[in-house]
């Protein structure tokens, strides 16, 4: 330290927060302790230190007594920080050379005897950190104007065109063929019933037009590099063997393609064509080659219709993959969620019963442009009866705790279609509890009750094909105790639906890898704060929105996508970032170059250099770096501290505190 | 013991143990006031250094605590301070320090009663341990 | 391969047959079997009912003896094998429980740290033993039998011994494939046949085997994984019968009674002649099937 | 935090649950986390003779009414096939709670005499030789009234001439070590 010991002009300020400290804690007695404390020039106490005079009275000893280091005794520093670095800083003192002391959260809320005592230990402590502290400077760096989308379902489009409509550019990356995701393969949405794509099919278009938006779908993000402010992140380009450029999305290709496969986007229920396009409105309009089925790729050179047929030429069999590199400020994480396989739960007979099907399957069934036509049959006829299970593999230690959210209600959709669709059916509910809380649920809920259908409260235990009377004969028995009753039932239906539960992406951890992220228990990307930062990450600069950050429906995946795009918003139209100031620091004198940090540290931070050196020596990039310290405890020579929490200020701390009794 | 009170020390991380202790604090649940916290960033930033300062001071207990294991806001240093209480455990032990007098928790910021009940619960487990060997020389 | 045996009660009692095909089937096989020595009962359905930690120490001392001669647990009695998996799980999950049982064993001399490892005999035959090697020890192919293969609720716990899917376990249908059997789609294969609800509450247990029975339809025979189920299943054919105004009269043998037969293996070594009841209808099946199918079974061997 | 005792702690009072582990004692949950799907009943088998179903049993313990499900008999039913358990989507110890309720439905006089006294027979024939044996459980089932006897004497019989039952008990050498072991046990558990 440049400064000598006399030099150092500590002020301790005592705060009574009305009652909340001074209740408990002597505050008197607290000022008279810390008046003794070496280095402390002055102590006072005060009714409230955060409010104007209290700030004042701290900016008036900085000016007039020189005070070089502040400490407060008061709330904890999670709460008032920031407000008193402001004050340092107004009265011409780095923000750095603040020290709070929580007195209230850590003291005086949770004693009663000894409370005054704990708290001379505190501040003691404190001000012989604050002895310690250093002035810090945090830096700025400019941002690049533009963002990464990940994912092309409704999320990622939602935010996308935000992004864009403010004028910023946007590249958004699907790993499909086209933008949708799972709301292209929806029929109708609850509460509402309007049709899903023709609420959808518009955004899509809106995306491909955009000036502002460049599309890469068939396309994966494989590395990002960086920090806030200025990623760089590297994507692969899958060969599509079509030229985008030139393909107009004629179809004609398909329709002579001899070549079929199980169709994905019907969830094998239907066929496509080697050559295809997922859906008839995909975005880009262009197909792909699927060269696990293409009898050109397999038997090579064979058949090759598609050429033949093409007059644009846009076929190109000799396509191969390409990286590109964007330069990004920041990132949206909009990957989308799994529906759980309930083949798992084997009794309820999904693989093994065609006629037991999953809720994405009977979407399709349902759907006009689905394979069916829109005409709900299985085994070739109209169901005239059907169950429908709700919570299978959700609110089930076994498989998912949580609750998917979006279950009940759209099984109550389905008993509506159902009904609208085949005459005089009828249609029974397996549920535990109906969750129909967003707005215009529970008048949907009603409204079906109303229509007939009916409710039976109860968790299957089986799905069957075993038949123990007439009226079983050929036809599945779920069966369930009516728990309303206390009497086990045995249903008889012709169709069963199952309501699997929305799980994490299977690659979930690979990409919170790739992005750098945290997973919650449940394996969904975990965001910053549930309630006040819904959207951000741990991860500066990285945003998740929608089903990747946990089970919702259409309404909520929309406003976390605009949530999404204001935040990114926010930070790069700033054009600069602060970068955190405590980070870590190397003594070259000290460092050995044996690169353990290099190996630690998750945010590649440090590097090994060695300009002009017989041994490199570690150096931190400030920009990557977070200050969590881990490199400092790894270094072996302990060349490495934490600005702002050197081993210095925190074995002052744990002197200080040792010194003064329990 | 008569009327043995144990010093403890807590390092807790910012972002989860210390936000507990914080919940604590708002929701007024009582604990003994034998624990003094020191606020780092992460338990990853806890030096072996400074667990042995402290029993060198005479704390009869030293706790870490950080967030759940996957909930690190640095995404893994929770696990780098797991690593490293195995080792320093077996270093204490040569010390001749019990095992219980270093203690590691993950709590979560939303585990407020859960810090108390850690609290109080390692304060009756010193107590029946007695002052650290090391305070007693510390003292003497 | 060697283990340590439990035979259980039902298996030395009731259900001789089992024992002795048990024996006869896995020397055939080459699967070496000490019986553990000084064994005692599992406390079957009863312990629970009297007391919980007998419940779990009782079988937790015959884990005891299996570590203390440090090999592998096999047992061929489902029943005995969930009290014994239970015994396992909760002494490894529950320290307070750990250290009950250890206090009661400790009376008999032995302490259970959970080292021995429990098996099943369906887990040895079809994943120690392998059906490979079984099809080749096959001599008497199962042409034209159709069995039913009833594994029986003690798949419950089986979870915990991880060899096959709980909900809808197949390894019992792969083993009478192998044998050549036409393995009948069974719709209760792991439910309940009452335990000892046929002697203590005969009015329920009737009705569950009845049902059991029932499901068989006309399959040639019912083949269990547990001497228990089999005892029920074939004690009281008359009583089930009298739950639903029908007559039962289908052969119900041990799984490795059947096995023994593919295996050509003499029928008073498996016990046959004590089947409640007969099954001399299979023999007349089997020696049909093998004459027709013996050719091509020797040629389509596996070796 | 444990301000005032949970149904549980109130449903495991000794004069409520005696002879019955503490909820400690349980692997798995205790049932204040039933949320009462009914996947125990529609799972067992024998639920459609109980009086409660296991859900309903699971709910009386919740409320505090113990004695209720012990008096309606509905463990005695219990097979102990674990198929409520495995399936829990809760994670409750359903099998060991029916046994526990079974326990106690046991120690009282109203239980059914005739599965009490099967239980107690063939628990004290294990406690004498270790193991169980037939001819000794038998007598003992049905001493009190051996006209009974009859039901069994179809399946008596067969086990007689296919020689699969022997008057002459089963021999172990720690015969007296298990006997000790239900000592403890009792002990233990605070049974007379």
């Amino acid at each position: 330290m440049a400064e000598g010991k006399n030099d150092v002009k500590i002020g301790v300020y005592v705060c009574h927060c009305g009652s909340n400290i001074a209740g408990t804690v002597d505050v008197e007695e607290l000022t008279a302790f810390a008046q003794e404390l070496g280095s402390v020039a002055v102590a006072r106490n005060y009714k409230f230190m955060c409010s104007e005079p209290g700030q004042a009275l701290i900016k008036q000893d900085i000016e007039e007594l020189g005070l070089n280091r502040v400490v407060v005794a008061a709330c904890s520093p999670r709460m008032h920080e920031p407000t008193f670095r402001r004050v340092c800083e107004q009265g011409g003192l780095n923000p750095y050379q603040l020290h709070i002391c929580n007195i209230r959260e850590q003291c005086s809320w949770v004693h009663k005897d000894g409370a005054t005592e704990k708290a001379k230990a505190l501040v003691s402590a404190a001000v012989s950190r604050a002895y310690y502290l250093e002035p810090l400077e945090s830096r700025e760096v400019p941002v690049a104007p533009a963002v990464l989308v990940v994912g092309g379902g409704i999320a990622g489009i939602q935010a996308a065109l935000k992004v864009a409509d403010a004028g910023r550019k946007v590249y958004l990356v699907e790993r499909e063929p086209s933008i949708g995701g799972h709301m292209t393969q929806i029929d109708k949405t609850f509460p509402t019933l309007d049709c899903s794509a023709c609420i959808l099919t518009p955004r899509m278009a809106a995306v491909k037009a955009h000036p502002n938006i460049e599309l890469m779908t068939y396309s994966e993000v494989v590395g990002v590099q960086g920090y806030v402010g200025n990623f760089r992140a590297t994507i692969r380009r899958k060969p599509r063997y079509v030229d985008e450029s030139l393909c107009t999305g004629c179809g004609i290709c398909q329709e002579k393609c001899p070549w079929k496969a199980e169709s994905e986007f019907d969830c094998g229920l239907g066929q496509r064509k080697a050559i295809y396009t997922p859906f008839p409105q995909a975005v880009p309009n262009v197909p792909v080659i699927d060269p696990e089925h293409c009898v050109y790729f397999l038997r090579d050179g064979k058949c090759g219709a598609c050429l033949k047929f093409c007059e644009r030429g846009a076929i190109d069999f000799n396509q191969t993959e390409k990286m590109v590199d964007v330069e990004v400020g920041a990132i949206i994480v909009a990957t989308g969620y799994d529906l759980m396989d309930p083949s798992e739960i084997g009794r309820l007979g999904y693989s093994r019963f065609p006629n037991v099907i999953t809720s994405l399957e009977f979407e399709r069934l349902c759907n006009a442009t689905g394979p069916t036509g829109g005409h709900i049959v299985v085994n070739g006829q109209e169901p005239k009866s059907v169950a429908i299970i709700h919570c299978v593999g959700s609110r089930d230690r076994k498989y998912h705790e949580y609750c998917s959210r979006v279950c009940c209600m759209y099984a109550l959709k389905f008993a509506h279609l159902i009904k609208e669709k085949i005459e005089g059916a009828s249609v029974y509910q397996f549920y535990i509890d109906m969750r129909c809380y967003g707005k215009g649920f529970e008048e949907f809920y009603q409204r079906e009750a109303g229509e007939g259908v009916t409710f039976i409260r109860g968790k299957p235990s089986q799905v069957t094909d075993f038949a123990m009377s007439e009226e079983e004969q050929g036809k599945l028995v779920v069966v369930c105790e009516n728990t309303l009753v206390g009497r086990t039932l045995r249903v008889p239906v012709d169709m069963v639906i199952l309501c699997p539960a929305m799980e994490a992406r299977a690659d979930a951890r690979d990409v919170a890898r790739l992005f750098n992220l945290t997973q919650s228990a449940d394996g969904f990307l975990q965001e910053r704060h549930a309630k006040l930062e819904p959207v951000a990450t741990a991860n500066d600069g990285m945003f998740v929105v929608g089903c990747a950050q946990g089970p919702k429906d259409i309404p909520d995946t929309v406003a976390q996508a605009l949530a999404g795009a204001a935040e990114t918003l926010a930070l790069i139209d700033r054009g600069s970032v602060e970068l955190q100031a405590a980070t870590a620091t190397v003594d070259e004198t000290l460092c050995q170059g044996c690169g353990r940090c290099e190996e630690i540290c998750v945010f590649h931070a440090p590097t090994l250099s060695s300009d002009g050196r017989l041994i490199p020596v570690s150096s931190i990039n400030e920009a990557l770096c977070k200050g969590c310290g881990v490199c400092a405890v790894a270094c072996p020579t302990g060349a490495i501290s934490i600005r702002h929490f050197t081993r210095q200020q925190i074995l002052a701390e744990l002197e200080a505190l040792s010194g003064v009794p329990v | 013991m008569n009327g043995f009170e144990p010093k403890i020390v807590a390092f807790t991380c910012n972002w989860c143990s210390y936000a507990a202790a914080d919940l604590a604090g708002t929701s007024r649940i009582h604990y003994p006031s034998n624990v003094r916290i020191i606020r780092v960033m992460c338990s990853g930033m806890i030096d072996p250094i400074y667990v042995l300062r402290a029993f060198e001071a005479g704390f009869d207990g030293v706790l870490l605590a950080g967030c759940h294991i996957g909930d690190c806001h640095y995404i893994s240093g929770n696990m780098r301070a797991e690593e490293r209480t195995a080792k320093l455990r077996r270093l204490l032990h040569t010390l001749g320090l019990e095992d219980e007098r270093l203690k590691l928790e993950w709590i979560s910021a939303a585990e407020g009663g859960g810090f108390a009940e850690t609290i109080k619960e390692y304060v009756g487990q010193l107590k029946q341990l007695g002052p650290s060997p090391l305070r007693k020389e510390a003292t003497a | 391969m060697k283990y340590a045996y439990y035979p259980g009660c039902s298996a030395s009692g009731t259900s001789k047959e089992a024992e002795e095909s048990l024996q006869a089937t896995m020397r055939y096989l080459g699967v070496e079997l000490t019986e553990l020595e000084d064994w005692n009962c599992c406390g079957a359905a009863m312990a629970t009912g009297v007391s919980y930690l007998l419940s779990v120490a009782l079988p937790a001392r015959n884990l005891a003896l299996a570590e203390r001669a440090e090999s592998d647990l096999v047992t061929g009695c489902s029943r005995c094998y969930l009290n014994l998996i239970r015994a396992v799980h909760y002494t490894q999950h529950n320290a307070s429980v750990r250290e009950k049982v250890n206090t009661l064993l400790a009376e008999t001399g032995v302490q259970y740290s959970g080292k021995a490892r429990l098996r099943h005999l369906l887990d040895v035959i079809v994943n120690d033993v392998g059906l490979d090697v079984v099809a080749e020890r096959v001599t008497r192919p199962l042409d034209g039998l159709r069995i039913v293969p009833y594994y029986g609720c003690c798949q419950g716990m089986w979870t915990y011994a991880q060899f096959d899917s709980v909900e809808d376990p197949h390894c019992f249908d792969q083993l009478l494939a192998t044998l050549g059997a036409q393995v009948v789609d069974y719709p209760l294969k792991t439910a309940c046949c009452g335990g000892t609800l046929s002697m203590s509450k005969r009015s329920v247990g009737a009705k569950l085997i009845g049902d059991l029975l029932a499901a068989a339809g006309d399959a040639d025979c019912i083949v269990t994984a547990c001497p228990l189920c089999m005892f029920n299943l074939n004690s009281f054919q008359k009583e089930a019968g009298g739950t639903r105004g029908t007559h039962f009269n289908i052969p119900v043998l041990f799984l490795t009674q059947i096995m023994g037969l593919a295996f050509g293996l003499p029928e008073k070594a498996l016990g046959l002649q004590r089947n409640a009841v007969p099954v001399d209808s299979l023999y007349r099946k089997i020696a049909v099937g093998a004459a027709v199918s013996s050719g091509e079974a020797s040629a389509s061997g596996p070796r | 935090m444990g301000a005032q005792p949970n149904t549980l702690e109130r449903a495991w009072t000794p004069r409520t649950l005696e002879h019955t582990p503490s909820s400690t004692d349980l692997v798995g949950n205790d049932f204040s986390l039933c949320y009462q799907c009914g996947l125990c009943t529609g799972s067992c088998r024998t639920a459609y003779a109980m009086k409660y179903t296991p859900r309903q049993v699971m709910n009386l313990l919740q409320l505090g009414r113990t004695d209720e499900a012990v008096a309606s008999g509905s463990g005695l039913l219990c097979t102990a096939c674990y198929s409520c358990t495995f399936r829990c989507p809760r994670g409750v110890a359903v099998t060991d709670l029916m046994a526990a309720i079974q326990r106690l439905s046991l120690a009282q006089r109203h239980a059914d005499p005739h599965i009490r006294r099967f239980y107690q027979a063939f628990m004290r024939t294990v406690e004498r030789h270790g193991r169980f044996h037939e001819v000794e459980f038998l007598v003992r089932y049905y001493a009190p009234n051996p006209l009974r006897l009859r039901e069994q004497v179809s399946v008596g019989l067969t086990l007689l001439r296919k020689g699969k039952i022997t008057l002459k008990p089963p021999k172990m050498q720690s015969q007296k070590a298990i006997a000790a072991m239900f000592r403890k046990a009792a002990q233990i558990e605070g049974r007379p």
